[in-house]
């Protein structure tokens, strides 16, 4: 690994400026899982790694019943699957976060970076996009949002200017009857890049009879994320029934834009998608109807 | 290996064989206190670094070196240039079976890199990241050329070749057109062609395997240290300390006695790291001859997968026919195996033991086995765990059961009509010895899993069978008394998984010991006799019988030390369960710890010693029952349970040879479910690392229920046979036969992955 | 030779200082610099669990943390595990059960096993094979390990004796 | 005299049979006198005067340890296999 600089400030304002002018030389260190393997297979050279760990905006999670959640980008991965209200309120976040790495990675790795490294197998970013999550971010000009769905670009791409941070990702708070999931294809049980992820998100009426809401976001399909809005279309109004949830299935099919690589085939991951999504509404539905633990 | 008389024991009441005494170096290994490999620290040592081609086939133009050697902090450049004397040396293989000129070739290459990792340079600086650093600029100029990577394409007439000089080698008429294929042979009995036309049922399949990787978590590493006086010391993770002396002397053309090989503890091996090819040790010894200061090298695990030595991938055609009472009348089978880069090594052998073990279950009156080691651009191919033999006994599983199933047998009925027996030809020539196979069979069919019936949709339940003939080989060891009646025992078999505590324990039993009074150590080559290999489970047997033989040894002198005290003849004296005894002017006795405190004033130390080269081990067969749920719309196989019933000679610490056969198993599930190098068209690896290329996690794989059977090995004291390899060879049949009875689709590729299954199901 | 950075450090309940490079990893920096060789490298990249230590009581890879990202923090190795009573009941427990064959993930393996235990008093056989999924070992097929750290269990509740070695 | 079992790559030689009997009191004069009767015997088995690396001989169906001095008796079996060690 070629030699460089750490640097490890406290405020986001000494992180912006230790950004300014480095291009793409200089770059945040948050759980370093992916950063620390590209640098040292050669994939990526830098001048300097910023910690951002000593942060507090990157380092907390608050949840507030009106406001929703808000996770600083630093935060590891373990302290999200082991935060009571996230557990409660956000059991779909879970799912996908809990699945990043073995324990060791989660004591490390952290959503931000999961995000920021826009893999499109990112398994946290489909959950994110489903929940509604929203992508803080801080740079020169001061403050900006964006929808999580719109934050990856390509492959190791994303919205971030050279000298921009991500601050945090919020969450509103869950509707009623509602219930999110996500659930991932991988050949062994764990350890694995994710063939195909999939995450879904329903609300449901007063009734508990329609669907009033629904997203679904498909992983490792495509050069990002994908939010599979035709889905989300076709399930409003309708009942949450195994027939709506295979039409669903087959629309998540068409927006998917799968290629054949070593971890999967073309065919296989068209075919998983839909068997995924009808899955993962299955999951997200018996959420909405309260069974909280739901999901597979 | 046949004709030995069915023997029972010497023995069968023992008081330490059979026990679970706690591991001699367990404490070290839970402590971090345990040396491996890369925990070699000296003063003033270097660390080297390999250069290697980007490219899976390509001449090199030329070595620019002058910009490593001279950045700072580097101390060493070498390339083949510096092997000057390996390029007179020819492709005849020496007495160890391997050729040396191919050896040096494949450490550093001279004139073609002939795979993605071939090393063409190293460097030595004062840390890893300088040694990095300069590694890179290193600069070579390749013409490319094209590679093949798969045996069916570098068969083809058209095919590239890699060695522009290798006819096939082989007990036929000379060939003399070069080719890709290093050699070929053929076992043959009878008259297969005609009696498959007299057959009820015959059924053929093609089968592939991937190449797959030993996969232990200990990349190779050592420490060379060149002195100025033309000693060598080597600290290293091996598999045998004097092969790896022995190849050294040759390829550095220095005497064995000057060469010291200091063995490590080897974290995992599995076959990869006999001591046949070597990739680091030779280079990092020019490295510390010109920096004249001790060099370290260490792989990465990328390094490990593209250039040490996988196992092959293999194609194969398998025949098999049966009558309707479900003998078997003929087989046949077309074996191609990959070679990797260079032709094998003889001593290799996993054609071999593929074709002398493949049928070696069933008593079979035809056969013919045509088998082809074929060089491709990957990384040279050697030894995982009986070697050769999962690959082939992949398709003559699936076709016995294939054929049970359609004569409508239970699978175990089935093999136990066609079960080998004590002087059953095999296919080779050979005859089986005293074996337990019936009773293997019969123990899994009587077992409480295969007595469950399995129930609920998608599930099926698969059993598979394999053999492995074992191994004896040379074997030494002393044993040192001391006056407190404890020993120290040295041997010269590297530990890989607990045999220091087995063999002491056979020791034990014979001086009549506890097995804790003895502290058994693992010998360098300077301080115990030539030792083979740890590895075709022989270790236990033949170290064994060397310690049982030092044993033996120890107790005819301190019988005549006895003698002396007693003022009897050394006749006069027997020693039974550790008590010396005289009946001469009255019974007189005394205790082993007693005798051992009067040895200094009665001639002075006691050490007893076994030199041994022991005959007639005994082979074993396993059977493996798995149970799996597919899941129907991803392909995804679950192993619900999973039981491995072994005849396992005589278990002398029965934890770890139930823990050989539970590893054993798992490495065979990695195999049949998740394990396969794969390339893309250049022939660059694309997974070499544990996250692509994917081992069995914890969660991949439920307990492992083990049975063992004791029919008792022939020329052992004890009965002892080896355990370490046959447990790897049933479960990717096993697997298969499961897949088939829980979807009805027969998957013929290696690894059974999800795409593959639902591929096969035609759900894609 | 890059600039060195000073890194004071708890490990294994000892304070420390070492000088080092920040692309030297954690992992490099206990076993180069610090002389404790029990973490091993398998990988080098997170995927196999060898280098496992507790930063801070919490599981990581040690391969991938940078040595100056400790400063100030505390760090437990498989060298702190045992202590002047004896081994840790875990690593009684390794042997008494055989858990291990070559001994190269075991350094890991127990770490892992200890952070499990010290936050989960009972954890089920499915939790104990989720956990530690990231520890790869390629010798016993994970049966043993699992029992002795389900036996383990029970031994953490009872007073630790002395042990002999 | 020994019975020797033809390897079945060199039955070419033996018109075809599968074992052949030839005098000798050990495995080389045993094959010297195969060479007479089926010339280019030894050919193929040796190389520069031993049995070629990958060859060994067994004897009564023990491996000859002593190659080709190894002792033949009156009613020996004789067979030429793979080498196989090691795994």
């Amino acid at each position: 690994m070629k030699a460089f600089d750490y640097l490890a400030p406290t405020t986001v304002e000494d992180v912006l400026a230790a950004l300014v002018g480095k291009g793409d030389r200089v770059r945040p260190l948050a759980g370093g899982t992916d950063l620390i393997v590209q640098m040292r297979r050669g994939a990526l050279e830098v001048d300097a790694v910023v910690d951002v760990k000593k942060i507090p905006e990157l380092n907390g999670i608050a949840y507030r019943p009106g406001e929703g959640l808000t996770i600083g980008a630093a935060v590891p991965c373990h302290r999200i699957v082991e935060h009571p209200d996230i557990m409660k309120m956000y059991p779909g976040l879970v799912d996908a976060v809990a699945l990043i790495g073995g324990t060791a990675i989660k004591g490390r790795a952290t959503m931000g970076g999961n995000l920021c490294n826009a893999a499109p197998s990112a398994d946290s970013i489909p959950a994110m996009i489903v929940l509604g999550g929203t992508c803080h971010i801080a740079g020169p000009a001061g403050m900006r949002t964006m929808p999580a769905e719109l934050f990856c670009k390509g492959p190791g791409e994303t919205v971030l200017g050279r000298e921009e941070l991500l601050v945090s990702v919020h969450f509103p708070p869950p509707k009623s009857r509602f219930g999110a999931c996500y659930l991932r294809f991988i050949p062994r049980h764990e350890m694995d890049i994710a063939v195909v992820g999939v995450g879904a998100s329903v609300a449901l009426d007063p009734d508990w009879a329609r669907i009033t809401m629904a997203r679904v976001a498909l992983g490792a399909v495509g050069p990002t994320p994908i939010l599979a809005e035709t889905v989300g279309t076709s399930l409003k109004g309708k009942e949450p029934s195994e027939a709506s949830f295979a039409e669903a299935a087959r629309l998540a099919q068409e927006a998917a834009r799968p290629i054949t690589d070593m971890r999967g085939t073309e065919a296989q991951r068209r075919h998983l998608v839909g068997v995924l999504t009808r899955r993962a509404l299955r999951g997200a539905l018996e959420r909405a109807k309260g069974g909280r633990s739901g999901g597979r | 290996m046949s004709k030995d008389k069915r023997s029972t024991p010497e023995v069968t009441d023992y008081e330490v064989v059979g026990t679970r005494p706690q591991r001699h170096d367990a404490p070290d290994k839970v402590t971090g206190r345990a040396l491996f490999g890369a925990d070699t620290n000296l003063t003033g040592m270097l660390c080297g670094k390999m250069v290697r081609s980007p490219h899976a086939h390509a001449r090199i133009r030329s070595i620019h070196t002058a910009r490593a050697a001279s950045y700072p902090g580097v101390y060493a450049v070498v390339t083949a240039q510096d092997f000057w004397w390996a390029k007179d040396r020819g492709t005849n293989p020496d007495e160890s079976g391997e050729t040396i000129k191919y050896l040096h070739e494949n450490m550093l290459a001279q004139e073609k890199v002939l795979y993605v990792g071939h090393p063409v340079a190293a460097v030595a600086a004062n840390s890893p990241h300088i040694a990095e650093e300069a590694a890179k600029l290193i600069e070579v100029q390749y013409e490319v050329l094209p590679a093949v990577t798969d045996v069916r394409e570098a068969m083809k007439p058209d095919a590239p070749l890699l060695h522009e000089h290798l006819v096939t080698q082989s007990l036929s008429k000379p060939v003399q057109k070069p080719s890709n294929i290093g050699s070929h042979f053929q076992n043959l009995k009878g008259n297969p062609t005609q009696s498959f036309s007299q057959a009820d049922l015959v059924v053929e399949r093609e089968f592939t395997t991937s190449t797959v990787h030993q996969g232990y978590i200990e990349p190779h590493a050592c420490t060379v240290w060149w002195t100025v006086d033309g000693d060598l010391k080597v600290w290293t993770s091996t598999q045998g300390a004097f092969g790896m002396r022995d190849q050294l002397a040759k390829l550095l053309s220095l005497p064995m006695s000057n060469i010291h090989v200091i063995p490590l503890e080897v974290g995992g091996a599995f076959g990869g790291k006999l001591p046949i090819y070597i990739f680091l040790e030779a280079v990092a010894a020019l490295l510390s001859r010109k920096a004249s200061r001790p060099v370290k090298m260490t792989m990465t695990r990328a390094e490990v997968f593209l250039a040490t030595n996988p196992t092959s991938g293999a194609y194969m055609k398998v025949k098999m026919g049966a009558t309707r009472e479900g003998r078997i009348t003929a087989v046949q089978a077309e074996l191609y195996f990959e070679a990797g880069a260079y032709p094998s090594a003889d001593v290799i052998g996993y054609l071999g033991f593929a074709t002398a073990y493949m049928f070696a279950p069933y008593e079979i009156p035809h056969g013919q086995i045509d088998a082809y080691d074929v060089v491709v651009n990957k990384p040279r191919t050697a030894a995982y765990r009986a070697p050769g033999v999962p690959q082939a006994n992949f398709p003559v599983e699936q076709l016995i059961d294939e054929m049970a199933v359609r004569l409508a047998m239970d699978p175990i009925e089935f093999r136990l009509q066609n079960v080998v027996r004590e002087g059953s030809e095999l296919l080779n020539g050979t005859t089986h010895g005293n074996i337990g196979a019936e009773e293997v069979l019969r123990a899994a069919q009587s077992s409480n899993h295969y007595r469950t019936p399995l129930a609920g949709p998608n599930r099926g339940r698969g059993v598979a069978q394999g053999y492995w003939g074992n191994w004896g080989a040379r074997s030494s060891c002393t044993i040192s008394v001391n006056g407190d009646g404890t020993a120290n025992l040295v041997t010269g078999s590297v530990d890989l998984s607990g045999t220091r505590t087995t063999i002491a324990m056979q020791a034990a039993e014979v001086l009549g010991i506890s097995p804790d009074r003895i502290q058994s150590n693992v010998g360098d080559t300077d301080s115990i006799g030539y030792t083979e290999m740890s590895g075709g489970s022989r270790t236990t047997f033949a170290t064994g019988i060397a310690a049982i033989t030092a044993a033996r040894d120890v107790i005819a002198q301190m019988r005549g030390r006895a003698a002396l005290l007693w003022g009897v003849e050394v006749q006069d004296v027997t020693f039974e369960r550790g008590i010396f005894v005289t009946r001469r002017s009255g019974e007189k006795q005394m205790f082993f710890a007693e005798v051992a405190g009067k040895i200094a004033e009665t001639g002075g130390a006691v050490t007893g010693t076994g030199n041994v080269d022991p005959q007639g081990w005994g082979g074993a067969f396993g059977m493996h029952i798995v149970d799996v749920q597919v899941d129907p719309e991803t392909g995804k196989v679950d192993i619900l349970r999973y039981t491995a019933v072994q005849d396992v000679g005589k278990a002398i610490h029965p934890s770890f040879v139930e823990g050989q056969i539970q590893g054993g198993a798992v490495q065979g599930i990695g195999w049949g479910l998740y394990e396969g190098y794969q390339y893309d068209t250049r022939g660059d690896m694309l997974n070499p690392g544990f996250l692509d290329y994917k081992i069995p996690t914890a969660t991949d794989v439920p307990m492992i229920e083990t049975i063992l059977v004791e029919v008792p090995g022939p020329n052992h004291p004890f009965g002892v046979r080896g355990v370490g390899e046959v447990p790897i060879i049933p479960p990717p049949a096993a697997l298969a036969n499961a897949i088939y009875r829980a979807t009805g689709v027969r998957v013929a590729d290696l690894p059974m992955t999800p795409v593959q299954v639902l591929e096969a199901m035609g759900v894609i | 030779m890059a600039a060195k950075t000073r890194v004071c450090v708890k490990i294994n309940g000892e304070q420390l200082e070492f000088l080092c490079e920040p692309r030297q990893s954690l992992l490099e920096c206990l076993r180069d610099i610090l002389g404790l060789t029990g973490s091993k490298e398998g990988c080098n990249d997170g995927n196999c669990g060898a280098c496992s230590v507790l930063l801070n009581e919490r599981v990581v890879n040690s391969c991938l943390v940078l040595g100056v990202e400790v400063d100030g923090q505390e760090v437990t190795t498989v060298e702190g595990l045992a202590d002047w009573r004896g081994l840790h009941p875990l690593q009684q427990a390794f042997l008494d059960h055989a858990a291990l064959q070559c001994g190269y993930c075991t350094p890991g393996i127990l770490i892992a096993s200890k952070a499990l235990l010290d936050r989960e008093p009972n954890p089920s056989e499915d939790r104990i094979r989720t956990w530690l999924a990231g520890n790869l070992c390629r010798c016993t097929g994970y049966d043993k390990i699992i029992r002795a750290v389900q036996d383990a269990v029970g031994r953490i509740a009872q007073p630790r004796e002395e042990v002999k070695r | 005299m020994a019975l020797v079992w033809v390897p079945s790559m060199m039955r070419d030689l033996t018109r075809g049979q599968d074992r052949v009997h030839a005098p000798g009191e050990t495995v080389a004069e045993v094959l010297d006198a195969l060479e007479k009767t089926y010339p280019g015997f030894k050919d193929r088995l040796l190389v520069q005067g031993q049995l070629a690396p990958g060859i060994m001989a067994t004897v009564d169906g023990k491996r000859a340890l002593r190659g080709l001095q190894q002792q033949v008796a009156e009613e020996s079996e004789i067979r030429f296999l793979p080498t196989m060690a090691g795994g």
